[in-house]
This record gives structure tokens, sequence and C-alpha cells, in this order.
């Protein structure tokens, strides 16, 4: 297959390097430096995809990540990735390419035919429409849908991987044009630690699309020579500054081994997320050329005329031999003159009455014919220009006159002049201010905030040539070293004298008119290609009262699309200023967000992904659980043995036979993840008494008490054991999930309430590993294998003792969350493994039965106890739990203490803590299920209040459940209904919370 | 992303930290004597200025230390971060809140 | 006001469009209105609207500063439902569902309202608790809610990741909830109520509350003094702004709220998925994008921008719950400030000043609300009582201690 | 007594790369000591236990000796490893006022981190600066990895790093920095 349009010499190409790659299903060369539009450009391809809202055939615009058009389905399978910019994509062997937003075909695209009633879809069309009958909305919506959308979503996982990275600079350059080297060379000349990002494969920005261009590259050359050299200097090609926030925070993704192909990059991720902080920031990036909107300008082959000069210097490739140039400037003099040098007949189109006879004279050299005072009044060629007709402007330029003229052509390269890229500018919180000169925005108030400044050079801040871009580099880059302390001379740099022609006396016209009023000929001028947004919407949303430019946007969606508006925006809002006539910067500008171009979720997300998401704690027996067949649940970050089914069993029966157990013989449970914290010091029993709400001044050295935390709200937020270990020494037990919570909760109050105190708190969690031994025979087997004396008088329920057990230093509390005899043993962590392989081995004669989460639940609510975040939920205060008795009626102040006194917590019929007993022992009632007041044919019915927990209880030999109900305690003995999601109706008894061992003696035996 | 500085470790990335809500409320005492009103005043009601606003921050992967912070809601710059036993730093001239 | 239409539009296309008319009039602010709302978002438009259509009081002004439907309502992600588990707010957000399914209708204008299905996942047992005693609730409410076993879930979502880091172990699923087109909610709401007669001001910010012998008379703005019989604040992110002028503090705070949309696609996702768990909230537009819910930081913040740090924190957990997102890419975000309060419900309220009246405190949550909330409020303005179902979000309740927590009863945001 | 086993809990202890090294490091004992260091007594009871004789500690910094390295970890708090016996020094620590000393010998996993690629592996995990202008042998941070808080100590130009994680977050932060080190 030849390159019909490829250049004999010239670019950046290496000819030597062909690549095979398909476009919907047909092969194609390219060579190794194209771009995928390149490659299609130097293979004639004109049409390459179909709009989103008219199906209109288009192609190629520009040459850049502006590029709103030739969007790509890329590759296939796991690796596909919808809306690709071709002008974007490296060009690598075995590249797939498709069209998108056809079927079904790119040629043949039924969609087309919304083309034909465009008419009647007008901007926001469907607001006014799809809405009889009502209930046909959601068929109508799967239609629009279907239509809308533009490619499609992978359908099987990333095969790739993503590396995310922060980075730290003195000085931070976006953009390596020739304002961005120069800033770079200068800034790392001071000794700056520098970092360079740039969106192309190389560095030089427009330098590389420019013609005879040797000085320029010897300068980009040279520049690159010695940031190279330069150890603080990091230059990031395929690196596009992403997002810039609050104190110069920069994101940038790096595309690392895109441009290799997939499954191509080795060990190396695809893309780099990088995370910059800067000190001094230069934003060099350029700026984006503007189409002229005119009639039809969306045909495939109107293109951007700086994108014709890039195909042609950088890449090689002529994209059409016949070329009709529009502008309304003089930059596009210089793609005239390179295309024509390059053999392409070429004529020149210029809105201006006048064109700088300078200017002129050049094209005369070069034959080129040239119509002053013109416009293009229509383009001919449906899925491709075959011509265009022109006529002459009248003096207003408000309309046409004169005879049509038609000019053959494939290629209209059309110029309405530069927007300055203020992006980072603006998402830094810089200002913009209008320049009527170069007709556009530039930075104005040029800070982001008094600390972190930032410094816009070359084009990007309107200077549109070369030397001077390089100057403004120059000044920046010292400025910026400045301001980091370091400084250096500026060299004297000769001018480069780069082949191009400066942008000279901008004419704008923001709307070139035809024979017809905007929006009732049968043409449509574009300016958002993307969006499929025209003149005429814009006029629409103005009569509609759509004038702010906000309610512009949002009703015709211009600026929405893949590209953001980078080649619309400036137009959009001068032709509503137009309409309103008013100027443009009244008008404004809507708000620059990131990314500033879309930046892969996966890039973002991806380092921190699977077993990287979300950090997996384990405790030190966790092999032990494992090994034992344990399954586990999560409970905060931490995974916690959930139950041991044995052969066969399933999660009910394994957990019938552990709670059985634990009140026959023994259980142990591991409980290290409990919260622990150790608090010493003078004041430790003043905070202590201020959190719980309990008292805790008489318990003794070696004791053991139960405590309710309360927050301000009065409500209960944690509870726990907390044991004296000495005069002024505690430690305090939490809740797995609150741990960190109460850690919190107890600095915050120390630090910033009672800072003269003396206390000090340290997490102490994994410092010890727990098992828990529960049941009638806990002592025997403990008694098996510590020195410490076990005997209930000695070491009574509710106090601690220190030892040793299976040779390992221990602390053992008697406390117990199951209403048995049990003990919590505490070890260093690193014994924690030791310690589950004794007890399991010494537990031998015992019928030693681990269990776990689910059967503590069981046990502890056989006998009431709480759970908190489970039978209270942050809205219940102790007496709602029915825990009067853990609450101070002596201390005066404790945290909590004078919410509980509000009229509404202390108001009659608040739900409180029951029991139930449903009347058929065998059923047991779903957590969740509501208790109704009255039982009604169907919902709604009043409820007053819900089960909390509920098991079947092997010990008591029938199911139980604790509940939230209104007015619960005077409620007991009552029969209450319940009414469950399937419409069973269940009735129960309201019942005491204790339905084991009532009485509370096999705890203390 | 801001850079928060912490008055003991210095200048250091947001995430660093976290922040609890504004400064120099102090709980009162003798709660029993407040009515239902003060005490909701107390726990709820926030000045929640847009301007200058005096908050709370804890440098939670660093020092654990709590410290106050004098930053604009607007702009979301800091003007200044002070322990919590120094003086508060003025509000910037022509400043309010 | 003329109706839209199938015929209209075709109508209208024969005349190029050149014939369409005002969707809201621009009039310059009278002297006095029977009631001036301050604030031009959603909830403030429908307050304007019920007011004009439904209570009979015409002379109304909705204040804005900016431009309308600018505030939350034009940057939220648009998730609509009603499966609250307390009753008070079951009140509320049922009948903004009811006023939902008929609005388009109602409004003479597409809102989009799409009852796609809202599916919130489950992934420990304390999540199954959770969505057992709130699907329980709404039940018995009469308000649609379903489980669904983890095979459920796959079937209605089956690009989803079952064996995530927290593995999904259920779903509650109310198939009345779904999304809706934001911008038109607000544009179709001020249509009406301009059609019914109310003064949309734009670009005019108030400046003032003035109160005379503790009632309200009216309000300074950037076009001067406008008076009022009542005044009705619905300021959203700007509500404490507004009680300081009038003189008090409300119990909430402002923090960045963000979200973000990737590059639209075809259709792969079909309902409106949260997951509370592992944070993340997701449905597709009908333009192709993912819309994002993301978090908000804990700082107070007018900016109307947030931290990066949460975008990353969304954007991994979306990975991690369909991994074949990976690949996709991020379009825009963006941030809205939003009013929390303590108990994460809204305020509707008398306030200490007569005849000013607060509905605020939405939080991350009151899109979904806009009809009822409006519909509430101006029925409660007109009655100078709050009626039934606004009834319980007064100011009073944080002295009280009767909040309405639903964030504390299952820790569930938006 | 069994033989006192020293290693905690993390499993895989070592990852040995072209350009990047982790080692779990031998168990050491850990004490948190709270105080006023300011103070000649606190002065004293460190210069005891260091052998050194200033042992007043900039911010951020870390001082070794003999065996027994102290970290700054707040104003009021240091974290000492030592060989020394934890019981003994905890009680010496304590008869003075004002003070506090906790055993969290097990608390924590150390790795070491060296190679060449050491930087650009930690910067993939934490916003906190390590160029070696900014972050120097001697300095120590606690800052974040990933979503774990480290304790962060910079022991040599090689470059040699120590890392020190609470051990429930050991195999996370262990598994982050083998990630990472594929990718820089
Ligand atoms: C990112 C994000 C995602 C969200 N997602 C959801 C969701 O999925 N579902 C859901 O139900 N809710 C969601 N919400 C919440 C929802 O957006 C809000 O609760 C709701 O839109 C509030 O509507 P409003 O009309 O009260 O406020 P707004 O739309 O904010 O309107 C308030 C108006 O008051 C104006 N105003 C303020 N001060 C003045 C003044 N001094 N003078 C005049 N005018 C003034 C403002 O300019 C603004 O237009 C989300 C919010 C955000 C930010
Ligand atoms: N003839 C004319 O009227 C005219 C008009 C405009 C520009 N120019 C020429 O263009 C050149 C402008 O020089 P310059 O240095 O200002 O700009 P440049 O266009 O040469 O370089 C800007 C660079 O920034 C990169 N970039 C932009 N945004 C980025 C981002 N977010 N992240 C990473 N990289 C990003 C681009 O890829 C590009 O390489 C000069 O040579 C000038 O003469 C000429
Ligand atoms: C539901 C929803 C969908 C959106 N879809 C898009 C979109 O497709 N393209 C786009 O550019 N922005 C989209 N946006 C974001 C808006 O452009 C804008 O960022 C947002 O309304 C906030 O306004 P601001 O960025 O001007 O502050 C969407 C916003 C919402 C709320
Ligand atoms: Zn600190």
């Amino acid at each position: 297959m030849t390159q019909s349009n490829r250049l004999d010499n010239g670019g950046r190409i290496d000819r030597s390097k062909p690549l095979t790659f398909t476009f919907d299903g047909k092969q194609y060369t390219g060579y190794q430096g194209d771009t995928l539009a390149s490659a299609l450009v130097a293979n004639g391809v004109r049409l390459l995809g179909r709009s989103f809202k008219y199906h209109r055939p288009r192609g190629l615009i520009a040459a850049g990540s502006e590029e709103p058009n030739a969007l790509m389905q890329l590759e296939t399978g796991p690796y596909t990735e919808p809306n690709t910019r071709a002008t974007c994509v490296e060009l690598y062997d075995g590249l797939v390419a498709s069209s998108q937003n056809r079927w079904p075909s790119l040629n043949f695209d039924v969609g087309g035919v919304n083309s034909l009633v465009a008419r009647f879809l007008p901007a926001g069309f469907y607001y006014k429409t799809f809405m009889w009958p009502a209930s046909m909305w959601m068929t109508y919506e799967k239609f629009i849908r279907k239509a809308a959308g533009l490619g499609v979503s992978p359908v099987e996982n990333d095969p790739d991987v993503y590396h995310g990275t922060y980075a730290h600079c003195d000085v931070l350059v976006i953009g390596a044009g020739p304002a961005g080297l120069a800033a770079a060379t200068m800034a790392a000349g001071s000794g700056a630690r520098v970092m360079l990002l740039d969106e192309g494969s190389e560095p030089g920005g427009s330098l590389l699309g420019t013609s005879k261009n040797t000085a320029a590259l010897e300068f980009v050359k040279n520049s690159m020579q010695e940031l190279e050299r330069n150890e603080n200097v990091r230059v990031l090609t395929r690196t596009t500054a992403t997002g810039y926030y609050d104190y110069n925070y920069i994101t940038a993704l790096e595309k690392v081994t895109d441009h290799l192909g997939p499954g191509n990059g080795g060990s190396l991720p695809r893309q780099r997320f990088w995370k910059i902080r800067a000190k001094q920031v230069v934003i060099a990036a350029g700026s984006i050329e503007r189409p002229l909107v005119f009639a039809d300008n969306d045909r495939p082959g109107v293109m951007l005329a700086n994108a014709v000069g890039t195909y042609i210097n950088q890449y090689g490739a002529l994209p059409g031999k016949d070329i009709v140039v529009f502008t309304n400037n003089d930059s596009a003099y210089q793609v005239a003159l390179d295309a024509s040098d390059n053999g392409a007949v070429v004529t020149v189109v210029d809105t201006r009455s006048s064109v700088d006879p300078a200017v002129k004279a050049r094209l005369e050299q070069n034959n080129i014919r040239l119509f002053e005072g013109h416009a293009i009044s229509s383009v001919q060629g449906a899925k491709g220009v075959t011509a265009v007709r022109i006529m002459e402007l009248s003096a207003d330029g408000d309309s046409l006159q004169g005879q049509a003229w038609e000019i053959s052509c494939s290629i209209v390269a059309n110029s309405g002049g530069w927007t300055p890229s203020c992006h980072m500018v603006s998402q830094s919180g810089g200002k913009l201010k209008y320049v009527d000169e170069i007709a556009g925005f530039i930075p104005d108030d040029n800070r982001q905030k008094k600390s972190c400044p930032n410094i816009s050079a070359g084009s990007c801040n309107g200077s549109f040539d070369t030397d001077t871009c390089i100057t403004e580099g120059i000044k920046a880059g010292l400025d910026a070293a400045q301001r980091c302390g370091l400084s250096a001379s500026a060299p004297s740099i000769s001018n480069l004298n780069v082949s191009e022609i400066p942008l000279g006396d901008i004419s704008p016209i923001w709307l070139v008119p035809t024979t017809h009023p905007v929006g009732e000929g049968s043409a449509k001028h574009f300016h958002d290609f993307q969006n499929d947004v025209t003149a005429a919407d814009i006029h629409l949303a103005a009569r509609e009262g759509f004038l702010s430019v906000e309610h512009l946007k949002r009703y015709t969606t211009t600026g929405m699309a893949t590209d953001q508006g980078k080649t619309s925006n400036l137009n959009a809002l001068a032709i509503m200023a137009n309409i309103q006539g008013v100027s443009i910067p009244e008008v404004g500008t809507t708000t620059f967000r990131p990314p500033y171009t879309p930046l892969t979720l996966g890039a973002v997300g991806g380092q921190e992904s699977r077993e990287l998401f979300i950090q997996e704690r384990q405790t030190p027996m966790h092999e032990w659980h494992v090994a034992n067949g344990a399954k586990f649940e999560d409970v905060g970050d931490w995974k916690r043995a959930w139950y041991y089914p044995k052969d066969g069993e399933d999660m009910h029966s394994a957990v019938q036979r552990e709670t059985l157990a634990v009140r026959e013989s023994v259980g142990m449970l591991d409980a290290s993840t409990l919260g622990k914290i150790d608090i010493q010091g003078k004041d430790a029993l003043k905070l202590i008494e201020m959190v719980y709400t309990n008292n805790w001044q008489k318990l003794a050295i070696g004791s053991c008490r139960y405590g309710l935390m309360l927050n301000e709200h009065g409500m209960i937020f944690d509870d726990g054991v907390t044991t004296r270990l000495g005069e002024n020494h505690y430690h305090m037990t939490t809740t797995t999930g609150g741990a960190a919570r109460v850690m919190s909760w107890l600095e915050e109050w120390l630090q910033t309430e009672w800072p003269e105190w003396e206390v000090y708190c340290t997490s102490v969690t994994e410092q010890w590993a727990v098992m828990a031994l529960n049941g009638p025979k806990a002592r025997e087997l403990l008694q098996s294998i510590t020195d410490i004396d076990l005997d209930k008088e000695a070491f009574p329920f509710m106090t601690m003792r220190e030892g040793t057990v299976a040779g390992v230093p221990a602390r053992v509390f008697r406390i117990s969350f199951t209403g048995e005899v049990s003990y919590e043993i505490n070890v260093p962590a690193r014994y924690g493994k030791h310690l589950i392989e004794a007890l399991a081995e010494a537990g031998k004669k015992y019928d030693l039965c681990p269990y776990g989460t689910e059967t503590m639940h069981v046990l502890r609510a056989e006998k009431g106890f709480i759970i908190v975040g489970q039978d209270t939920d942050g809205t219940v205060t102790p007496h709602d739990m029915d825990m009067d008795w853990i609450v101070s009626k002596t201390k005066e102040e404790y945290l909590g203490n004078r919410a509980q006194e509000r009229v509404d917590t202390k108001r009659e019929g608040r739900p409180q803590l029951v029991g139930l007993l449903t009347e058929d022992p065998t059923v047991v009632l779903p957590e969740g299920a509501h208790i109704v007041s009255e039982v009604l044919e169907a919902p709604p019915m009043p409820t007053i209040g819900h089960v909390t927990s509920s098991y079947m209880s092997p010990n008591a030999g029938r199911s139980i459940a604790l509940a939230l109900l209104q007015d619960g305690i005077n409620r007991k003995g009552d029969v209450v209904t319940l009414c469950l999601m399937n419409g069973d109706v269940i009735k129960a008894t309201v019942s005491d919370t204790v339905f084991v061992d009532v009485e509370g003696v096999r705890v203390r035996g | 992303m801001f850079i928060v500085n912490c008055p003991y470790c210095g200048d250091r990335d947001q995430t660093e930290f976290s922040c609890h809500g504004e400064a120099h409320i102090p709980r009162p005492t003798e709660t029993a004597k407040l009515t239902d009103d003060e005490w909701g005043e107390y726990v709820f009601f926030r000045s929640n200025p847009k301007g200058y606003h005096r908050e709370r921050w804890l440098h939670v992967h660093g020092c654990r230390r709590w410290f106050n912070a004098l930053r604009h809601t607007v702009t979301d710059e800091f003007v200044a971060t002070y322990k919590i036993e120094d003086p508060r730093p003025p509000i910037p001239e022509g400043g309010q809140s | 006001m003329k109706a839209y239409s199938l015929f209209s539009l075709a109508r209208n296309a024969m005349s190029y469009h050149r014939n369409w008319q005002r969707v809201w009039r621009s009039p310059d602010p009278k002297k006095h209105y029977d009631v001036v709302i301050i604030g031009g978002g959603g909830h403030g438009l429908a307050t304007a609207y019920y007011l004009a259509t439904q209570c009979g009081i015409t002379n109304v002004a909705v204040i804005e500063k900016g431009w309308l439907g600018g505030g939350n309502t034009g940057r939220n992600t648009t998730i609509v439902r009603s499966n609250y588990l307390l009753d008070e707010s079951a009140g509320m957000y049922e009948s903004a569902m009811k006023l939902w399914e008929g609005l388009s209708q109602e409004l003479n204008y597409n809102v989009m309202f799409s009852q796609r299905g809202l599916l919130h996942l489950a992934h420990s047992v304390h999540d199954m608790q959770e969505i057992g005693r709130r699907g329980n609730a709404i039940h018995l409410n009469g308000i649609d809610s379903e489980f669904l076993t983890p095979e459920q879930v796959k079937e209605m979502l089956p690009i989803i990741n079952l064996n995530c880091r927290y593995p999904v172990m259920g779903g509650l699923l109310q198939k009345r909830g779904g999304t809706a087109r934001h911008d038109a909610v607000a544009w179709g709401y001020a249509r009406g109520a301009d059609a019914a007669g109310v003064d949309i001001i734009q670009n005019c910010e108030v400046t003032g509350v003035r109160v005379e012998n503790n009632a309200v008379v009216g309000v300074d703005t950037s076009r001067g003094f406008i008076g009022a019989g009542k005044v009705g604040s619905v300021a959203a992110g700007h509500s404490s702004v507004i009680a300081e002028m009038a003189g008090f503090k409300l119990p909430l705070e402002c923090y960045p709220l963000q979200a973000l949309v990737s590059e639209p696609i075809k259709p792969i996702i079909d309902c409106v998925v949260m997951s509370n768990g592992i944070h993340v909230y997701v449905s597709q537009s009908d333009k192709g994008e993912l819309v994002v819910g993301s978090g908000s930081d804990a700082y107070n913040s007018y900016s109307q921008r947030g931290s990066f740090d949460l975008i990353e924190h969304t954007v991994g957990p979306l990975c991690e719950l369909f991994p074949i997102f990976s690949r996709l890419r991020m379009l825009r975000q963006w941030a809205g400030i939003v009013d929390v309060t303590v108990d994460r419900s809204p305020i509707l309220s008398k306030t200490p000043v007569k005849n000013l009246y607060f509905n605020c405190g939405w939080g991350t949550g009151g899109f979904k609300a806009t009809p009822g909330s409006g519909h509430a409020f101006a029925h409660s303005i007109a009655a100078g009582e709050m009626n039934e179902i606004a009834a319980p979000f007064s100011i009073d309740r944080f002295n009280s201690g009767a909040l309405i927590d639903e964030g504390a009863a299952a820790a569930v945001a938006h | 007594m069994v033989n006192p086993i020293k290693e905690t809990p993390l499993k895989i202890t070592t990852l040995d790369t072209d350009g990047f090294k982790v080692e779990e490091l031998p168990y050491i004992n850990k004490i948190n000591l709270r105080g006023d260091f300011e103070s000649q007594a606190c002065n004293a009871a460190l210069t005891g236990l260091l052998g050194t004789d200033d042992c007043q500690l900039e911010t951020n910094t870390y001082m070794h000796n003999n065996a027994n390295t102290l970290f700054w970890l707040g104003p009021d708090e240091r974290l000492l490893y030592t060989n020394s016996d934890p019981g003994s020094v905890i009680e010496k620590w304590c008869s003075m006022p004002g003070t506090a000393a906790v055993d969290l010998s097990d608390y924590y996993t150390v790795l070491k981190l060296s190679g060449s690629k050491v930087r650009d592996v930690i910067a993939s995990g934490t916003p906190f600066d390590v160029h070696p202008s900014q972050f120097r042998v001697g300095q120590c941070t606690q800052t974040r990895y990933g979503s774990a808080t480290v304790l962060m100590s910079n022991h040599a130009d090689t470059p040699v790093f120590q890392l020190q994680v609470r051990w429930s977050y050991a195999k996370y932060v262990f598994g982050y920095l083998e990630r990472v080190s594929n990718y820089v």
C-alpha cells in the first residue's frame, strides 16, 4: 500500500522503519515517528468518524491534543480504549483502530438520518419533547442512550499496570516549546531542581512543525543537552500536566509504554501518574489555533491551517494537493508557502480587505492566488471536501456579496487566530484578560495564591513569535529561580529567525456569513465539532434566555465534550457577545476545570488497587486460623476469624456447634483486634472519669471495669473494659472498629481542652496478641500452661494478673463477654502464634473449640451484652440501652452528661433495648425486622421498633432476639407483632435481655 | 491540595493532616446550669464564616499534635498556624470574621 | 407560556426556531414582594413555583446572585431515591418522589426523570444489618425496597467485581430510584414559576437582611433594597452567610463536595450504584458519561474546589468495584459547597426573626428532595407555620435533641 | 520461658532486586518515652541510656549510639530502640515526675531499604520530599506511605532508609514497596 500523500523528504519520521496498522479493518502503512493521524493523512484517509448528534462525516481538524473530531476506538479486547484522539496516538506496528459512533459502517451510517431531521433537533430539543405518555420516557430514554455516547467501554479487565508517584521541585515548567525550554535551562542553570513536562513525544513544541527549521532544532538539541547534563533536572515527555491545584500541586499523566503497543511494555507500567509539588511554576503551554466558523466547516478536509503545516513539516505528509487557505490573520500564510513549496496548488482566501504587502509579496513569489476581503460561502462534498465557494465580504463583515467563485480543493486550511492556552493559569485560580490585538484571553492576575504564584511565558502569554517566546522563557526561568533564592545571569541568545509569519493584524470574524441568515439555510456553522453545536444553537439559546455563558454551555453543551472546547470556546463566547451586543469579556469564560486532557482512571486509582486497595490487617494468629479452616469477616480493615466450619458444615451449624462447645467445655477466640490504649500520668484518672459515664475513683490496682463512652450528643459511641495497672496507669480497651476513633477522641480532649493535664495516651493495640478462653473448662485448661494462680479467690472476676502463659510473659484479664469463666490472655505480639498453638495443644484434653466472631455474637446475645454499632446506632443513650446502672449520678461532669438531660433525650417512649421471644421458638427473626403497632392490609404501617440482634441460641434452646422498642422497658411481657418483607406476620413476647444464666453465676464460677 | 505548616514539623502535604472544624469553642463548665439552648449552641451551632476561619487541625500522620490555623474559606489560603497554647494571630488587614 | 410538544417543535423548526419564547423573563426587581426567595437553585425555584401555582401567592421574587441553577443544583450527581430509614425523612423524600413521577408533565419540561433503579451494596456483616433494617423500615413506610443476593446483583450489573476488597454480600434495590437531568429541573421550575408570575432576578446578590421589630421587612441586594412581607432563604452553601446577615448562627458548616464525569461511552451501566462500604457512587448519564460522586473535604470552604486526594480515593474504589473502567478516562472534575448539619438532615424552619424562614442543610443529598422540599416550604411559608412534612426539620431539634440522624443510624451519605 | 522469638509477625521479610532491597531489621526493644525533653532530668536520663552527652534532639531527627537509637516523634515524645531491658528502662524513666514510658517492642516492624532506587520507591508512596537536599542522614519523620503511618529515617547516603510501621500494616507496606519497585 503506497502512502499517497507522503512527501519524499522531510519531517521527523523514520522512513526506514515502516509500520503497518489497520483502520476500520483496512491495512495501511506509516512510519516510526508518525501519529495515527499523520499516518492516515499520509494515506489520504479523510473520513475518520461520525459526529455525536447528527452523525455527520468527520475528519481531522488538528494535529495536537485539541483535536475534537478524530476520536477512535483503539485496539480490541481487554486493551480496547474508546475516544482516543488519533492525533495523540503514536503509531506502532500492528495498531488497530476503528471509527466510532456509526452503524453499520463509517461510510454508510444509519444514524446519518439524524442529519436529515437535524432541523427538528436544535439545542435542548429533548427538554421539549419525549414527555408523552409519561410512561414512555423509559423507552425513549433507552434509544436516546444507545444513540448517545461515543466509543465503547472495555468489558474485560485491564491487563495493564499503572504507577503513581509524588515528585518535588523548585521550578516546574509546563511545555517544552521554545519558551519552556528556555525557562527550564535558565532555572536549571541557576541551580534549581527543575521538572520540564511536555505532552509530545519529543521536546520542541511548535518548533518541530515549522519549516526550514534547522536553527530551531539546533536550539532544541542544545537546550536538551544542557538539561540532560544536569542531575537536578527531570524532563518528562509524553507527559501532560492535567491539573493545577492549590499550593502549586500539579498532576501529570505520563504515557510510559502506550507508544509501544499493547503488551509490549515489558515490566514497565502503561502510564505513570505524577503528583508534583513545585515551589514555582512556569507555564509555557503554547496556544491553540482557532477555527473559523463558516458554512459546513465540518466537512472532512477542513482543517486548522497550522495542523496542515505540522503534517507537512513534522510528519512529511501533505494532506492534499489542492489547498484553500482561509484566514483572518497572517500566521496561515506560512502554511500556504509550506504547502506550495511541497507541491500543492494553493489559494488563499483572506477575510481582511487589505493584507500586509510584505506578506503578500511572499505569496506572489510562490504564485499563490490570493483573494482579499473574501470568505468561503459553502463547502462542497459530504464525505470529503471537493470544492469551496467563495464570495466577497461586505465592508462590515456581516454579509456576502457579488458572485460566488468555486475553487476545487481537497483541503481547507483555516485559521481564525490563536487562543493562548490559559487552562493551567485558570485552574490555578488565576484571572484572565481579553486582549484585542490577538483577539483572545491571556493571563492577567498571574498568580495562584500569594504564596504560590506562577508565570506564563511564550504563546500562552499571547506572544506569537519565537524569539519573543524565548526571551519570555528566559526571563520566566530566571524569575522563578530567583524566587527560590537562586540566581544566574541571562545569557545572550541570538535570534533563531524561525521560518514563520506571526499573527499580524488579526481581524476577528467570529461567524462567517453565508447567503442565508444563520440557521436558515441547509448549511451548518459548527463551532463545537465534537458535540455538534452550531452558531444557530447559540442564537436559539440567546433567544430563549440562556444568556449567561454558563447557561449557554449547559443548554447547548458547547465546550462539554471530551476536548472541553479547546478549539470552540472562544468562538462561542464571541458569537454570544455579538448577539447580545456586548464585549467578549462581558460575556466571560466558563470555568476551566481539570483535567486538561482526559485522564485514565486506572492511572489515577490504579496503584492502590487489588491487595493495595485498603490494607488488610491480619492478627499474629492469622495463619493458624487459615490452617484451621476459618472463614473470615471484614471488621474495619481487619480480617477476623468468623467461624470454623468442619467438613460439610454451613455457617449455621458451625456456629451452633461452637456456641454449645463454649458453654459445655471451653472455646477460644482471637481478640487481638480490640483497640488498646495505655494511659499514664498523674491526671489519668481525671481523663477516665471524663470519658466514661461511670465512677472510677475506687477502682483498685489490678482491677478491671466496664465503661461506656458518650459523645457530646449524649449518645453511646464506644465501650470497653479498662484496667488499672498502677497508681496512675491504665490499660483501656475499645471496640475493634472504634480503636482509632477513641484514641483520637482522647487526644483531642487532652490536647485542645485540657492541655495542662498530665496524661499520656499511647496506642498499644499491636503490642499485644490476645486470646480469649471461655467456658467451664477455661480455668483448668489455662492452669495447665500458666504459673498464675487461677484460683477464684486468688484471681477473681474483673481483675488482672501478670505471669507467664505457655512460657511467655503475659497479662491475663479475667473479664467476660460470654458470661462464662473467661480469661483474656495478652502476650507480646511476637508470641501470638506460639500462644494459639500452645493453647490448641493443651486444649485437646478439654475439647477446646476455636470459635469466631459470629459465635461470639450469639454468646454475648444470650447474655444480653450489647454490641456498640449493632444494638446501638449513634442515636441511643445509656438509658435507651437500659443501662442506667452505668451512669454516675454523682459525677459533676463527664462527656455527654448534659446532653442526656435535654427535652428529647429525657422524653418518655424512646426506643429501648429489650429481648424478644418469638411465639414459635424455632423461628429466628431477621435482623432489621420491624415491630408494628398495628397490622394493616398493606404498608404503610406504623412501626415502633426493630430487631437489632437475632440468633438461634442452642443454649437457650430457642431463638432469641434483641430489639429497640419504643417504651420497651414498660412493655415487658407484652406480645408484639413483626411484619416481614415477605408478608409474614410474627408474634413475639417482649422479654428481658438475658436469656441464659439469668442470675449470672457462671461467670464468677 | 494544601501545604499545611505544622507548628512542630513544618510544611507538610495536606494528606498528613485532618481538619476538625472551628477552634476556640471551650467546653462549658457547670453544664448542669445550662439551658438546652445554651448547650445546643455549644455542640451544634457554628459561625461557618465566608472569610477568615480559625480551625483545628491534627497532624495525624506526623507528630499527632493538634494545633490551630487561621485560614480564608474562599481562597482556602492559610494565614497562620499556631500551637494550642499560642495567642491568636490577628486577622489580616481589612479582613473580618 | 407556550406549551412544548412534538408539534410545537415541528412548527418552530419550520420557522427556523426563530419564534421560541424566552424560557423566563429577566424583569427588574419591583419595590416590594409578598414573598422574596433568596437563592435560585432547584429548591428556591420550586418553592416559588408552588407558592405561585398552589398557594395563590404570585407576587414573588426569586433573587439569585449568579445564574440560576448554578449552585449545587448544577453540580450534583443527580441521584434520586426515597429509601430513607427514618419516618421523618421517608415522609419528605417520598413526597418528593411522588412529585418527581409526574414532574415533566406538570412542568411541561422534560426533566428526564429516569427510574432506572438504585442499588445500594452491602460489603460486610455490618452493612447487611444496616440494609436489613433500612429495607424493612422503608417497606413498612410503603416505599418500594427489595433485597438482592450477590447473584442477583451480578445479574443486574454483570460488570461488577463481587470479590472486591470487601466482597459484595448483598444489595438493597429501590426500583423507583434513579436520576434526573439536574439543569432541566432548575430550568423547568423557573419556566413554570415565571409563567405563574414570579419574577426571577439573576445576577443580584442579597447583601443584607433587613429586620425591624424582630421581623423581616426585606433584603438589601446588589440591585438595591427589595421589600418583602416574608423572606425564604434557600441559599444552600451560603445559608450561614444569610443567617449572619439576620443575626443568628445555624447548626451547619460548609464543605467542598466533589464529583467527576468520565468521557461519554455507549451504555454500560443501567442503574445507579451506591456503595457506602467502599465509597462508590456512580451512574451513567443519558449522554453517556459515568457520573461519579466523590467525597467531601473535612475543612470549611466556600472555594468550590476540593483536594485532589479525594478524587484519587474516588477513582480507586470505582476501579476496584468495576475493574473494566480502568482504561476509561475522567473528563472533568468539580466541586460544590455543601451545607452540612450535624445530623445530616435538612433544616426547614422558622427562625428567631419573624417572617424569615430557612430551607437549608440539604448537604450532600438534597437534589432528590427538590420538588418535595419546594412544595413543603411553599405551603409552610404561605401558612406561616411549617407543615406536617417540614415540621420535624425545625432548627429547634438541635436544642431539644430530637435529631433526625440518618447518618448516625446508618452511616449513609447522599 | 520459651526462647524469646526475635521477630515480628511479618511473614515476608526480604526483597532483593536490582537496585532495591528490603530487609526486616532484627527485633529490637522499642520504648516510647514521654516527658519534658528540655528538662535537665530527661536529658540526664537519656544520656545514661544512650551514653552520649547531649540528648536534645532537633525536631524530626534521631541520634544513634552503641545499639541505641533515639527518634524525635513529637515535642514531648521520643522513641528509643535499645537492647536494654524495657522493664528497667521504663522503671527508671518513670521514676521522674511528669513522664511516661510504654514498651512498644512488638508494636512495630522495621524495614531497612537500600539500593539506588530507594528514593524513587519511597516517592511513589509518600508526599514527603526525600531529596538528599531535603532529607539528610540523621533526619527522621513520621509521614504516610500509601495509607499507613510510618516513621521514616535516613541512615546513609548510599542510600539506606528505615521505615517503621505498625506490624498490622507491614504486609501492606511491604507489598506496596514491592509493587512500585517494579515501576521505578
Ligand atoms: C458534587 C455534589 C454531588 C451531589 N450529589 C447529589 C445526589 O446525587 N443526589 C442528591 O439528592 N443530592 C446531591 N447533592 C446535593 C444537592 O446538589 C443539593 O442538596 C441541592 O442541589 C440543593 O439545592 P438548592 O436549591 O437548595 O441549592 P443550590 O442549587 O445551591 O441553590 C442555592 C442558590 O442560592 C444562591 N445564593 C447564595 N447566596 C446568595 C445570596 N446572598 N443572594 C442571592 N442568591 C444567593 C446560590 O447562588 C445558589 O444558586 C450533591 C451535591 C454536590 C455538590
Ligand atoms: N505564527 C503565529 O502566529 C504563531 C502563533 C502561535 C504560536 N506560534 C509559534 O509557536 C511557538 C510558541 O512557543 P511556545 O513555547 O509558547 O509554545 P509551543 O507551542 O511551542 O510549546 C508548547 C508545548 O507545551 C505542550 N503542552 C501544552 N499544554 C501542556 C500540558 N498541559 N502538559 C504538558 N505539555 C503541554 C505542548 O505539547 C507543546 O509542546 C513559537 O515558536 C511561536 O512562534 C506562532
Ligand atoms: C450530572 C452532570 C453531568 C455532567 N456532564 C458533563 C459533561 O458531559 N461534560 C462536561 O464538560 N461537564 C459535565 N459536567 C460538569 C459541568 O461542566 C460543570 O463542571 C459543573 O456543572 C460544575 O460547574 P463549574 O465547573 O462551572 O463550576 C456535568 C455535571 C453534572 C452535574
Ligand atoms: Zn507535626
